[in-house]
C-alpha cells in the first residue's frame, strides 16, 4: 500500500529527496499530489483519498480540523520558514528591515512583486510585516500580486520587478536574485507548514509522518532554506 | 528519452492517455449538440448554448471547483456513478473529464461552424432519395463537415493537452493518477529552480500537440480536397 | 396512376393557388419563368411545406394539411431531378448514381445501372467527383441518380435544359419508356415545347402561381391563346401505326388509313404512336399540289380559321387521319378564302416530322 | 475589334487544344457537353491558367504564357454571365446588379440600368437576395450583373438555357444591340441553333477539346456534317432590307429585289438584317406552286445536291435572293429529279421565318 | 450592485475593457491570419499554423511566463516598444495582450474555418467583374464568414473574460490596473470561506458572457438568414 500525500507545492524540492529515501529505509511506497494548500484542503473536504496533508499555512488546517477531516492529534508543525525582501542579483547584501527603510525610494517606481496579499501565505505575511514596519501604506499602490510566492519570484528574477517580498527558502534557491532585506520574526505571524494525517488516514502515514520529522528529513528540509520550528 | 525521468514519461503518457480519451469519447457527443444548436429550434436552445461555452467563460478553477463538488463520491451525482462503477474523483477517468469538458465549447463551435456552412438542399436531396434524417447526417453532412469535426477534435485535443486549472482542481496532482504534463509543469514551477524541468516537459507537449495539429491540417486538407474535386 | 395535386401557398415572390389532376403518365408544368413550377414540385417532394393543400397519387396520399397528414421526402420514394443539379461533392460519380438504391426496398423496380450510364454518357466519369464536372456531365449524373434510385415518382425540373440536342435525342425516349412501360408518374418543368409534345401526356400550364390552363398535351397545344412558350408550340397530335420501313430511310404511318412518310423511326411495324405536326411546319393548298418535294399531303376540310393577334391565323382542317393544325397568314387565308367547310390540302414536309416531335407508345390508360 | 484564342490545356478529363480567330461581333462556341466550351471561356476570363497558350482581343493582349504576360481577371474588364450563375448570396438584387459598377473607370460607357432591368423583367426583385429566386430568376439577374459592369468583352456561358422562349425573345435583341452598336466583343456559348443564327458572328464548332471547324456562321451552319446540334440547325442567311410594313401585320423584305414576307419586325424601313431560313422549313416545286398559303415562293437553280446520312438531302438552291438551302428526302430528290442545274420553286412558309430567326442590323465589318 | 464592493466593480470593469480590446484589436490580425491559413499557400505556413495554437497548448503560466521573459521593460523587446511608449507590464494593456493572445487561436480556427467554407467560384465572380483581391475579400469573403467572424470573436471574448493564468503571471494583480475578475476569484478562493464571494464574481462573469453570446448568436443568424435569403 502506498502511502498519499497532500502537499503544498512549494515543498516540492524537499519531498521529492524526502520520499526515495523514506521508501529505500522503509520499503513503503509514497506518492505525493503537489498544488496550492486551498485545492488540497477542498479536495480533502470532499472526500479526496489522502492519508497526509501538509499546508502552507495555518488557515486551511484549522478549517479541516474545525471540520473533523484531520486527525487532531497528529497535527504538527512541519517546517517553518522566515520572509524576506529581494532584489535583482548583484544588489548591496541584507539588512534587517525597519521602520526606517526606504523601500518606495528603492522601488524607483518600478514595482515590488508579492504574492496576494489577501489571498496566499507568502503575501499575507508579507502585507502583516509591512504593515508592522509602516511601509505598507507608502508602497501600496505599487505592490504587483502574483498568484503564488513563486511567481512574485520570477517577477523580480526576470527583472520585471525591481523588488519583492518571498520566503527565504525561495531566495535562497534563486541565483538571479538576492536578498536585501530581512522581515524581522515579530512583525509576521509565525510561518509554518502544518501537517496533520487525515481521517481515512491508513497506518502507514503515521510512520511517514514521523519520518518526516527526524534525521534525514529534518537535514533536507534545512538544506531547502526551510526553519525547523521549536528548534 | 533519456533526459525524462520515470515521473515525468509517466506524466506524459498519462496526458496523452487523457487527452485521446477526453477527446474520443466527448466527440460524438460533440457532433451531436453542435448539430442540434445548428440545426434545431427547441425550447432550451440557448440554454444549451450557454451551457456548452460556460468552461471558455469560467476561469479553470472555477470549473475544476465545480466539477468536484459535482462528482465527489458524497454528492449525489457521484455516488450515483460510484454505485454504477465509474468512479471519476482522483482518478485519471476524472482528468479526462475535466479536459474533456473544458475544450468542449473549442469542438461545439468547430463543428457548428462546419454544419452551418453545408447547404441543406443536399441533405434536401438525400432525403429525396430515401434517406431519413440520420442516414442523410452519416451520408451527407458527416462526410461534408469532416474538416471541422478534424479541427474541431484537434482543438479539443490541444486544449485538453494544455489544460490544467480544472484539472489539478478537480482530481489534484497524484503522480501516476492525475499528474498530467500541464500539473508537473505547475509543480515544478512552484519551487526553486524548476524552470527547466517544466521546459522540458513543455516542449515535450509542444511537440506532440504540433504532430497532432500536422497530421489534422494534413487529413483536413484530404478530406477538403475531396469535396473540391479530383 | 393519377395524380392529384391542391397546393395553397402564399410568398414574398407570389400567391400559389395549384389544382390539378393528371391521368397516369407525364405531366408537365409549363410557364415562365418565376410562376412557381419548381415551388410546386418542391411542395410535391415534400420539401416545401404548404399552407394548405393535398397531393396524391391515386390513393397514396402524401400529404394532406386538412388530415394533418404528412410523409417526410424520404418516404416518398421519389426521383427528384433537380434544376440545379445538387450533386454529392464529397461522393463520386459512381457513388452519386447509387446513392439511392440503398434505399430502395428490396422488391422494388431496379434500373439496369449499366444501361443508365451508357446512356447518360457518363461512363468515363465515374470515378470522378462532381466539382470538375461540366454543367451538362453535372445535368446527367443527377439525371442518373434520380433514375436509379426506384422511383415511384418522378420529378424532373428542366432535367434537359443544358444539354445539347444530340444528348436530349438520347435521353428523351428513355423518359418515354418509363411513362409507358413502367408507369412511373413523372411531373416533368421544360420550357421546349417540342419535350411537351413528346412526352406530355397532360400540360398544366401556369402563370403567376395559377393554373391558366391545365389538359391533355393535344388540347393545350392547339390553343395558341395559351401555348406557354410562344405559337411556336402549337400543333396537332395524331395517333398513328408503323406501317413499313422503306429501304430509303423512310418510315411509312398509316394514320387511320392515311399514308404519312417520316425518316426512319426505330419502332416496330405494328406499332402505336403519337406524332406531333407542328401547326407552322403545314401549309395549306386550294388544290392538290403537285411537283412538290413534300411527300405528305393529306386531303381535308376546313373546321375553324381563329384569327389570333398579330398576322397569322390557326385553321384546322379535318382530314381523314384527324384533324390539323396550320398557322398561315392572315393574308393566305384572304387570298385563299380560307372558311369552315372549304375543301383544301394541307402539305407536311416529311422532314418536318423530326423524331423529337415522334412519342413513344401510346400508353394505354 | 477580332479576338484570337490559342489554348493548350490538359486536365484529367479533356485535352484542350484550341486555336480560332474570331472577328469582330459575336463568336459562338458550339459543342456536345463536355467538349471544353466552358473551360475555353474560364480561361479567357482568366479564372484557369492554361498551361500554355495567348489571347488576345485586337492588340490587347490578355495572356501569353510565352511571353509571361498574365492580366488577372480583374483586370480583364469581363462581363461573364456563368452557366451556374455565382450571385453572390449576402447581396441584394440591386446590390449584385451594381456590384461591377465601382469599378468600372470613369470613361466607360454605361448601360442604362433601368433598361436592363425592365428588359430581363426583374424589377421586382430588386430588394430580395438571391436564395430564394426560380432558376430563370438568377439566371436573369446574372445576366443584368454582367452587362451593367461596362464591360469590354461578354463570356456568355448559356446564358438563356433556363429562360422561356418569350423571355429569350426579349434579351437576344439586347445582345444583338451590343454587339452591332457597341461592338463589344463577344464569346458566346450555346445549344440552340436559332441563337447561333441570329447572334452569331462567326462559330466555332468544338469536338473533345479540339476546333472541329471554324467560320462565319452562315458557311458553318450550312454545312451539315459539322452542324453540331444535329441536322435541325442546318440553314441559309439572306441579307435582306426592309422594304415596308403592311397593315395586315406582315414586314415585306427585299433580297437583292426579291420580295419576302414575314411578320412584322421592329426594324424600320431601309434597315439592312440578315435572316436565317432553316433548311427544312423550304419545299422545293418542280414548277410554280399556285394556290398555296406560303407567301414566299423563289425562283432558282439547284446549285448542288448533297447526300447526307440517313434518308435526308441537302440542296442548295441559287436564287436571286441568294442560295437556299432545302433539306428534302433522298426520295423526293429522286421523284422531282433534282440535280445540278436543274430550276426549281422554292417555298418557304411565311410564318417560318419566326422573330427568332431575324438578326439584327448587320455590323459593318 | 449593492451587494458588489467598489474593488469587485473596478475588477469587472477592468475585465471588460481587457476583454473587449483584447478582442477588438486582434480581430483584424485574426482575420488575416485564418485568411492566409486558409487560402495561401507560403514557406513556413505550418510554422505560422503552430505558433498560433501554441497558446492552446500550453499551460497559461507557461505562455504569461514566457509573454513575461519577452515584454518586461528589461527584454529587448520590451525596451524597443517602451521607448516607443507602449509598456506593457503591469498595465492593463499588458492584461489585454495575454488574453487576446490566449484566445487568438481559438479566433482563428472559427474564422477560418469559414472562410473555407467560401465558394472561391463565389470570389472568382468578383474579379471578373473588376474587383481586385483585397476588393473581393471586403465585399464577398468578409460579409460571407461575418457569421464564423463573430463566433471567433464571442469565442475570444469569453475566453479572454475567463483568461487568468497567463495574466496573472505575466502582469500580476495590481487593483485598478490588472486586477480581472478572474484574479479576483482565484483570490477569494485561496482563503478559507471565500467561496461565496468567489461565487458572485463568476455568476456576474456568467451573465456577462451569455448576454455577449446571446447577441453574438442572433447576429450571426441574421448575418447568415441574409445569406440564406429573407
Ligand atoms: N422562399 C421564397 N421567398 C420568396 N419568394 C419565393 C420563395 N420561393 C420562391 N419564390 C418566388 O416564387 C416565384 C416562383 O418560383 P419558382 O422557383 O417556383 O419559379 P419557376 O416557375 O420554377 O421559375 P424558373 O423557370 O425560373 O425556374 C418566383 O418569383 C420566386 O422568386
Ligand atoms: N479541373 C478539371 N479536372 C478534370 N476534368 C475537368 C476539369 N475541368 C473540366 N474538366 C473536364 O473537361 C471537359 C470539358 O469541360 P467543360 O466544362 O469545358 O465542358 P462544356 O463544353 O462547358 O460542357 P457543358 O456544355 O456540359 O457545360 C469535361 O469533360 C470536364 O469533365
Ligand atoms: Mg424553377
Ligand atoms: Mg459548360
Amino acid at each position: 500500500a502506498e502511502v498519499l500525500v497532500f502537499a503544498a507545492a512549494s515543498l516540492k524540492t524537499a519531498l521529492d529527496q524526502i520520499a526515495p529515501e523514506f521508501e529505500a529505509a522503509t520499503g513503503q511506497q509514497v506518492t505525493v499530489s503537489f498544488a496550492a494548500s486551498s485545492v488540497l484542503a477542498r479536495q480533502i473536504q470532499l472526500g479526496a483519498p489522502a492519508d497526509l496533508y501538509i499546508s502552507a499555512n495555518t488557515a486551511w488546517m484549522d478549517v479541516l480540523e474545525r471540520n473533523g477531516d484531520i486527525d487532531p492529534a497528529s497535527r504538527v508543525d512541519l517546517v517553518g520558514n522566515g520572509l524576506v525582501l529581494i532584489a535583482r542579483a548583484g544588489q548591496p547584501s541584507e539588512q534587517t528591515l525597519t521602520p526606517d527603510f526606504d523601500l518606495s525610494g528603492q522601488l524607483k517606481g518600478g514595482y515590488l512583486a508579492m504574492a496576494l496579499v489577501d489571498a496566499v501565505p507568502a503575501g499575507i505575511y508579507g502585507k502583516a510585516a509591512l504593515t508592522a514596519l509602516d511601509l505598507w501604506n507608502d508602497v501600496q499602490d505599487q505592490v504587483a500580486q502574483a498568484d503564488n510566492v513563486r511567481a512574485a519570484l520570477a517577477l523580480v528574477a526576470s527583472g520585471a520587478a525591481p523588488m519583492g517580498v518571498v520566503y527565504r527558502s525561495d531566495a535562497q534557491a534563486e541565483a538571479r536574485v538576492d536578498v536585501v532585506g530581512i522581515f524581522p520574526e515579530g512583525t509576521h505571524p509565525v510561518i509554518v507548514y502544518p501537517a496533520a494525517l487525515t481521517a481515512t488516514a491508513r497506518p502507514e502515514a503515521h510512520v511517514f509522518l514521523d519520518y518526516l520529522q527526524s534525521e534525514p528529513a529534518t537535514g533536507i528540509f534545512k538544506a531547502q532554506g526551510f526553519t525547523l520550528p521549536h528548534g | 528519452m533519456g533526459w525524462l525521468g520515470p515521473a515525468e514519461i509517466e506524466a506524459l503518457r498519462l496526458s496523452l492517455r487523457v487527452s485521446f480519451w477526453a477527446t474520443i469519447v466527448s466527440l460524438p457527443l460533440g457532433i451531436f449538440v453542435a448539430y442540434a444548436l445548428a440545426r434545431w429550434r427547441f425550447p432550451g436552445r440557448q440554454v444549451l448554448n450557454g451551457l456548452v461555452h460556460l468552461p471558455l467563460i469560467l476561469p479553470p478553477v472555477v470549473t475544476g471547483y465545480l466539477l468536484l463538488l459535482t462528482f465527489n463520491v458524497q454528492a449525489p451525482v457521484g455516488r450515483v456513478l460510484a454505485d454504477l462503477g465509474v468512479v471519476v474523483a482522483f482518478r485519471w477517468t476524472g482528468a479526462a473529464l475535466a479536459a474533456g469538458i473544458m475544450a468542449f465549447p473549442l469542438m461545439v463551435r468547430a463543428i457548428r461552424l462546419s454544419i452551418e456552412a453545408v447547404d441543406p438542399k443536399l441533405e434536401q436531396a438525400g432525403a429525396t432519395l430515401g434517406a431519413s434524417q440520420p442516414f442523410v447526417f452519416v451520408t451527407v453532412t458527416l462526410p461534408m463537415i469532416l474538416p471541422g469535426i478534424i479541427a474541431g477534435a484537434i482543438l479539443a485535443f490541444a486544449k485538453a493537452m494544455g489544460e490544467f486549472g480544472a484539472t489539478i482542481t478537480f482530481v489534484s496532482n497524484i503522480p501516476g493518477q492525475t499528474q498530467t504534463l500541464p500539473s508537473a509543469v505547475y509543480a515544478f514551477l512552484q519551487v526553486p529552480g524548476g524552470e527547466s524541468a517544466a521546459m522540458r516537459l513543455v516542449i515535450i507537449s509542444i511537440v506532440i500537440a504540433m504532430g497532432a495539429l500536422l497530421l489534422s491540417e494534413y487529413v483536413g486538407r484530404r478530406a477538403a480536397a475531396r469535396v473540391a474535386g479530383t | 396512376m393519377s395524380l392529384s395535386v391542391q397546393i395553397s401557398h402564399r410568398l414574398p415572390g407570389i400567391d400559389l393557388d395549384i389544382l390539378f389532376q393528371a391521368p397516369r403518365g407525364v405531366t408537365v408544368l409549363f410557364g415562365r419563368s418565376g410562376s412557381g413550377k419548381t415551388t410546386i414540385v418542391d411542395a410535391v417532394a415534400g420539401l416545401l411545406r404548404p399552407q394548405a393543400g393535398r397531393v396524391a397519387v391515386d390513393d397514396w396520399v402524401l400529404f394532406d394539411t386538412e388530415q394533418g397528414h404528412w410523409l417526410p421526402p424520404h418516404r416518398r420514394r421519389l426521383g427528384y431531378i433537380f434544376q440545379e443539379g445538387r450533386l454529392f461533392p464529397h461522393l463520386t460519380v459512381r457513388q452519386n448514381l447509387s446513392y439511392g438504391r440503398w434505399f430502395a426496398p428490396r422488391g422494388a423496380r431496379r434500373e439496369n445501372p449499366d444501361h443508365v450510364i451508357e446512356m447518360l454518357g457518363i461512363g468515363h466519369l465515374l470515378d470522378r467527383r462532381p466539382a470538375h464536372l461540366s454543367g451538362g456531365e453535372k445535368q446527367r449524373v443527377a439525371i442518373g441518380r434520380a433514375l436509379l434510385a426506384s422511383p415511384r415518382l418522378i420529378l424532373a425540373d428542366e432535367p434537359l435544359a443544358a444539354l445539347d440536342e444530340a444528348r436530349k435525342a438520347e435521353i428523351l425516349p428513355y423518359f418515354e419508356r418509363l411513362r409507358d412501360e413502367v408507369s412511373v408518374p413523372i411531373l416533368y418543368v421544360t420550357h421546349s415545347a417540342a419535350e411537351v409534345a413528346r412526352l406530355a401526356t397532360s400540360v398544366v400550364a401556369l402563370q403567376d402561381g395559377k393554373v391558366l390552363r391545365q389538359g391533355p398535351a393535344s388540347e393545350v397545344l392547339a390553343d395558341p391563346s395559351v401555348a406557354p412558350t410562344g405559337v411556336r408550340a402549337v400543333g396537332a397530335v395524331l395517333e398513328v401505326s408503323v406501317a413499313a420501313h422503306h429501304e430509303d430511310g423512310l418510315t411509312e404511318l398509316t394514320a387511320n388509313g392515311v399514308r404519312l412518310f417520316l425518316p426512319r423511326i426505330p419502332h416496330s411495324v405494328g406499332d402505336t404512336l403519337r406524332i406531333r405536326i407542328p401547326a407552322q411546319e403545314v401549309i395549306l393548298s386550294d388544290r392538290k399540289p403537285e411537283g412538290l418535294s413534300a411527300l405528305n399531303v393529306l386531303q381535308g376540310t376546313v373546321e375553324s380559321v381563329r384569327a389570333g393577334e398579330g398576322p397569322g391565323a390557326i385553321v384546322s382542317v379535318r382530314t381523314p387521319a384527324g384533324t390539323l393544325l396550320a398557322r398561315v397568314t392572315r393574308r393566305s387565308v384572304d387570298a385563299l378564302a380560307l372558311q369552315p367547310g372549304k375543301p383544301c390540302h394541307a402539305v407536311v414536309k416529311t422532314v418536318a416530322l423530326a423524331p423529337q416531335d415522334v412519342g413513344g407508345r401510346v400508353a394505354k390508360s
